[in-house]
């Protein structure tokens, strides 16, 4: 048990090291980036005097080593835009993606399992396809397009839900509905296949020899089975929500840190960018980590003898 | 005697790392532990043993499959590691358990077995295609197999399509891993009897693997016991089927069930603990489920008793018990 | 014996692909009788089992002339109905222990929920059954097995479980479904004297599926051989052994190597050709496209001749066509 | 007693009707793309970028005060709507197809090398895409389009580049699958090298599962461009990406909904086309997802 967290960690930390590395290669990428920061009216002393400011001056690898070891320590920097930490703008931040995503997640994992288990007592029949062309349907659906129709329906002809802002809870359903729809067709359908796979195996089988009850098979000894891989898309999902939740944060105006990431392109902004991958890949080596805790939960094969 | 082996195994060994679960610690397997044996040209050894014994691990270091982890593998003499894969293939072949998982499900019969002609990339097409026909005529194929897929055809013929591809290069050794366990009693008959054919006609060196000891008491010339990664006896097959001298062997034998009726169940006298690779008994790796074991078989390992065709490694076999 | 305590007639299985898997079976159980349904892979033998227990896969349509499990007629019984017997008047066993078993309940949990459906059972009392079920198959330690996973288990000790599982109820029947051709020639032999010690000291009716004839040999009072979807032959099991009457009843036995029987590098009885699929709508005997003694009029109705007591056999030839088998 | 009992009865047979019903209509979607893409300036009515300030937001054919030279109206700009609309599918089918190829390549050599070699070479690929995936790819192709400023081969590069992780996931397990089974191992009996064998014995058996990763990649590039033209720093304007149209429309959606509509109404049905259409392969390759 020990062992394999400890494997996991080094192996979270590489993650982080090897995004450390890319981050800072992706602000690199364009050059001077002085220029960048004074702005387009700036003379060449300005330039100047912002390259010394910022350290651009020194070599590369300097500059990396000190951006590492700071990084490693929670300290991003100060943001050439908001003047101010970026760690700290971060934090301000964080809570309203989090909540986003979290919503977003809950959703649809109240409308995945339903939905999967449904298709799979009924595999191949009516409802079967129904749920299967509501995956489709999802996959297909782009998502800030979504945001847009769903902001003309309930936002401006039925006047029932805000359409931009973080004042109320009320903010996050609509956000959460759009977010949800991208991870629903992926969870539907591993809930799917998986309770397919249970429903046909042996076990099932004896469990039907046995007499038990069709409530009894479907739920506790197929669910819990297809249950195992489900745990773990849903926590990749919720990394991919979080990382994604860029394009519906910018849709309803969600000051949260996919915005904050979008501002700072628009601004030239790098360390607060920087510091934004870097924290988002850290949680999502976070989440996987502990989808495969609470798969050792629920899958007693991966406790070990 | 001077005459060398076909295959000649020298002291070999191999183990794998298992990875025990997501939490568990890997463990190192040793699936064939210092295994030493020779196989006259010409002769027939009949490997059996349980499931996790090793036999497979064996078939597929003497294919030159898998590295020994350590000792060698001499075929013809020569040993395998290094040596030419052309050269490799005319000498030996292999037949495979599975007559699914063992014929390309995309490639069509007669590219199958064409394929090790192709590899040696001297011969031209139509002497391919010739040798092809040819082939799947002597292992009982009608030549307008070669047009078809693998799944068009029952596992019987499947088998037969895998012994052509085999013999194509007409090998001087075939190494059958339970090259009939998948198939059907009346099917199984069928192959037996062509690989007998075969090897008479060509002139074969067989290692024949089975856990089936019906079938190797048929096939083989010489029978190898395997338990938990070593030869634990080995002799001609009448000696070993009329005196076997391991208790092993006995239990192995007691538990063959001949269609005799009102024989009832024999009670092979075996416990229940099961032989865990990864974890060998010390002294005699049987001694668990000896139903004849003394003090001495937990902590000293069995001396090897060898004589001149056959051999024990079992501490009670000293007085020659049988 | 006045009724069997299982009896079919005329059962028929076809596939949603148009395979007749079951052409028309008659298979009678007595009670304390072990019958052996004996065939090559895809004849029907499991087949006909699931149908029996109604536990086809979707896409796989029934039908009888008469199902009756202990005077109660099956075919007309619902699927509660059919629940409430499964597990508990009559239980299955099947042939891979390794994935039998549920991977994510303990052995305890998946034993006593079956006793608590059936009979009502507290959870002290569904536990002590299935402690002294698993002592009762010869486990050592069962309270400590009752907390232990399947995959803690081996091949051999799952059987035992399985085994264990499918008598909690006290059945009257027990359909064993190949239960040891996935496991080690010698476990083989343990759990095969462990289920004919229990079924006669039970007094079960065991209805056990296998494609060894040497398990026939040893553990059945009678045998019915199945082939491309029908019983080609039913009799005694000493009788079958001693007189096999249909062609490829005599073939099948021939195929066998017997260990000191057979010449080594003898060649081997065989039986030509493959084992057919036959679609739906096949007429005649389905093993004349392999026999020996085919002629035309065998794709036409085959009658079903008696060869003594309790002996019948579906083919054109009468019964005297070849004598006693291993006579000579 | 000869009363016969009909239990349950096969549902396989209309499940197969409606599932090519579903590949051919996803055929259909795509095939007309493809169509408009290709042979985009000979079927536009007009010059997609030019503006007319006097005809602004015309409407579309099916509402009131349209003109029949615009049947999908004009945008605020004054261009004409079914133009930029068909000119729109170039882009996408182009960055779809450019980017699948490029992540293609880069996710099937990982992924076979990993599934052939394993050992560490595998651990190798394994650490790979795990920190491919944990990198978010919105926002790191935002970052780069940000900062190099965008361009068609930019933004193809970025997503080709960030979109190989389901490749190489697929392509690694797969191989291993394969590299497993007894005719690849006849097939090295048989003498041949290690490279004739990942070509003629592996990669055939591995390829339909690929072709359904691919269609599925195709969709998401699609996707990803419009939103990151969307979020403006996709597709550099005034090249009319669907995604972008969107966006630039977005101020008007209010007042004449059909501007967001129609551009995406297209996107949507160009993706679901395109995933009917794995589907369709997914069935009649047979790989599916259960196994």
């Amino acid at each position: 048990m020990l062992r394999f967290l400890i494997r996991r960690l080094i192996v979270a930390l590489l993650v982080a090291a090897t995004v450390l590395t890319l981050a800072f290669a992706l602000t690199r990428l364009s050059g001077d980036l002085a220029i960048s920061i004074a702005g387009p009216n700036a003379t060449q002393q300005d330039v100047e005097l912002v390259r010394k400011a910022y350290g651009l001056d020194r070599p590369l690898i300097v500059q990396f080593g000190s951006w590492v070891g700071r990084a490693a320590v929670g300290d991003f920097g100060e943001s050439y835009f908001f003047k101010q930490r970026v760690a700290s703008l971060i934090g301000e931040r964080m809570p309203i993606t989090v909540t986003l995503g979290l919503v977003g997640l809950a959703i649809a994992l109240a409308i995945s399992l339903p939905l999967g288990v449904l298709a799979a007592a009924q595999e191949g029949r009516l409802a079967d396809r129904i749920v299967q062309g509501i995956t489709l349907i999802g996959q297909a659906m782009p998502s800030f397009w979504l945001g847009l129709i769903l902001m003309i329906l309930f936002g401006i002809r039925l006047g029932w839900l805000p359409v931009s802002g973080t004042g109320s809870w009320q903010h996050f359903v609509m956000p959460g509905i759009v977010l949800a729809f991208t991870a629903v067709p992926a969870l539907t359908r591993l809930t799917r296949s998986g309770m397919i796979q249970a429903l046909s195996s042996d076990y099932i089988r004896t469990a039907r020899a046995k007499g038990l009850s069709r409530l009894s098979i479907l739920l506790k000894h197929a669910l819990r089975n297809a249950a195992i891989p489900v745990v773990a898309i849903a926590a990749v999902q919720l990394g991919f929500m979080l990382g994604g939740s860029i394009v519906i944060e910018s849709v309803f105006a969600l000051h949260g840190v996919g915005f904050l990431a979008w501002e700072s392109i628009g601004k030239n902004d790098f360390p607060v960018v920087q510091a934004v991958v870097l924290v988002l890949a850290v949680i999502y080596v976070g989440l996987t980590l502990a989808a495969d805790l609470v798969n050792a939960v629920l899958d007693p094969r991966l406790r070990g003898q | 005697m001077s005459a060398t082996p076909a295959i000649e195994v020298k002291s070999a060994r191999r183990t794998f790392r298992t990875s025990g679960g997501l939490f568990g610690t890997a463990r190192e397997v040793v699936a064939v532990d210092d295994v030493s044996l020779a196989v006259p040209a010409g002769s027939v050894l009949g490997i059996v043993g349980e499931s996790g014994c090793g036999k497979s691990t064996l078939a597929r270091l003497i294919l030159g499959l898998l590295p020994t982890t350590a000792g060698e593998v001499l075929v013809d003499g020569q040993r395998l590691d290094g040596m030419d894969r052309r050269f490799r293939a005319e000498l030996i072949q292999p037949v495979f358990q599975d007559p699914f998982a063992s014929l390309n499900p995309r490639r069509r019969i007669g590219d199958i077995v064409a394929l090790p002609l192709v590899a040696q990339g001297k011969f031209a097409g139509a002497e391919i295609g010739r040798k092809v026909a040819e082939m799947l005529e002597r292992v009982g194929l009608a030549s307008d197999m070669a047009g078809r897929l693998p799944a068009e055809l029952s596992g019987g013929q499947r088998q037969r399509v895998a012994i052509a591809r085999a013999l194509i290069l007409r090998p001087r050794i075939v190494v059958c891993d339970e090259p009939t366990s998948a198939l059907d009693v009346s099917v199984q008959a069928q192959i037996l009897n062509l690989l007998a054919e075969l090897r008479r006609e060509f002139n074969l060196t067989y290692l024949f693997i089975s856990h089936n000891l019906a079938v190797v008491e048929h096939v083989a010339t010489e029978v190898a016991v395997m338990y938990l990664g070593r030869i634990v006896e080995q002799a001609p097959t009448a000696e070993l089927f009329h005196a076997p001298r391991h208790p092993y062997t006995r239990a192995l034998l007691a538990s063959v069930l001949t269609p005799e009726p009102g024989l009832g169940v024999p009670d092979v006298g075996l416990g229940d603990i099961l032989p865990d690779p990864a974890n060998i008994p010390p002294g005699c790796r049987f001694h668990p489920r000896c139903p004849v074991a003394i003090e001495r078989c937990g902590s000293v390992a069995p001396p090897l008793l060898a004589a001149a065709h056959s051999r024990v490694e079992c501490h009670l076999a000293v007085a020659g018990a049988a | 014996m006045s009724e069997a305590l299982l009896d079919i007639a005329g059962l028929r299985v076809t596939f949603a692909g148009g395979t007749a898997a079951v052409r028309g079976t008659a298979i009678a159980v007595n009670r304390g009788e072990t019958h052996c349904l004996v065939g090559e892979s895809g004849c029907g033998k499991s087949v006909s089992a699931l149908a029996v227990m109604n536990l086809l896969a979707r896409g796989a349509s029934r039908s009888a002339d008469r199902l009756r499990f202990a005077g109660e007629d099956l075919l007309s019984l619902s699927d509660t109905g059919m629940a409430r017997l499964r597990g508990n008047r009559m239980a299955m066993i099947f042939q891979e222990p390794m994935t039998s078993l549920n991977p994510a309940y303990t052995v305890g949990s998946q034993m006593t929920e079956v006793h608590r459906r059936h009979k009502g059972s507290s959870r002290q009392v569904a536990t002590d059954r299935a402690a002294e079920m698993l002592a009762r198959v010869g486990i050592t330690a069962p309270g400590m097995r009752l907390g232990q996973f399947p995959h803690q288990l081996s091949g051999g000790l799952r059987q035992r479980v399985m085994i264990a599982m499918a008598l909690m109820c006290d059945p009257e029947l027990l359909i064993a479904d190949e239960p040891t051709t996935a496991l080690d020639v010698t476990v083989q032999a343990q759990i095969l004297r462990l289920l004919a010690g229990l079924q006669r000291d039970l007094g079960l009716a065991v209805l056990l599926i296998t494609h060894d004839l040497g398990i026939v040999a040893r553990v059945a009072d009678r045998v019915s051989v199945m082939y491309a979807g029908e019983v080609v032959e039913s009799a005694r099991t000493n009788d079958l052994f001693a007189r096999p009457q249909h062609p490829y009843t005599r073939g099948l036995l021939d195929c066998v190597p017997v260990p000191g029987k057979i010449r080594p590098g003898e060649p081997l009885g065989s039986i030509p050709g493959v084992v057919p699929r036959v679609r739906a709508g096949f007429q005649g005997c389905g093993f004349r496209d392999r026999c020996a003694f085919a002629m035309p009029e065998c794709a036409a109705e085959v009658p079903r001749h008696a060869a003594g007591e309790a002996h019948d056999y579906l083919c054109r030839l009468a019964a005297d066509w070849s004598g006693l088998r291993g006579a000579a | 007693m000869t009363d016969i009992a009909v239990v349950s009865v096969t549902t396989a047979g209309p499940r197969r009707g409606w599932r090519s019903l579903g590949t051919w209509l996803g055929a259909a979607v795509v095939g007309i793309t493809l169509f408009a893409a290709i042979f985009g300036p000979w079927l536009a009515p007009h010059d997609p970028f030019t503006q007319d300030l006097t005809r602004r937001l015309l409407p579309p054919f099916w509402m009131d005060g349209t003109d029949p030279a615009h049947p999908f109206g004009t945008d605020q700009l004054g261009r004409d709507y079914l133009s930029r609309l068909i000119y729109g599918a170039r882009i996408s089918m182009l960055i779809g197809i450019a980017v699948t190829i490029t992540s293609g390549v880069i996710g099937i050599v990982l992924g076979v090398i990993g599934g052939f070699a394993g050992g560490k070479v595998d651990d190798a690929v394994l650490f790979a895409i795990t920190c491919r995936l944990s990198i978010p790819v919105v926002l790191v192709a935002l970052a780069v389009v940000g900062l190099l400023g965008s361009s068609l081969t930019l933004l193809v590069l970025t997503l080709g580049l960030l979109l190989w992780d389901r490749f190489a996931v697929v392509a690694r397990s797969t191989t291993m699958q394969v590299r497993n089974l007894d005719f690849v191992a006849a097939a090295w009996c048989a003498g041949c090298s290690r490279g004739y064998i990942l070509a003629r014995e592996v990669l055939p058996n591995i390829a339909s599962h690929l072709a359904v990763v691919a269609t599925l990649e195709i969709a998401l590039a699609i996707l990803l461009e419009a939103a990151l033209s969307f979020l403006g720093l996709g597709v550099p304007p005034p090249l009319p990406s669907w995604g972008l149209m969107i966006a630039e429309a977005k101020e008007y959606m209010f007042f004449s909904p059909w501007v967001i509509m129609i551009p995406g109404v297209a996107l949507f049905v160009l993706v679901f086309g395109i995933n009917l259409l794995g589907d369709g392969l997914r069935d009649l390759l047979g790989t599916g997802e259960r196994s």
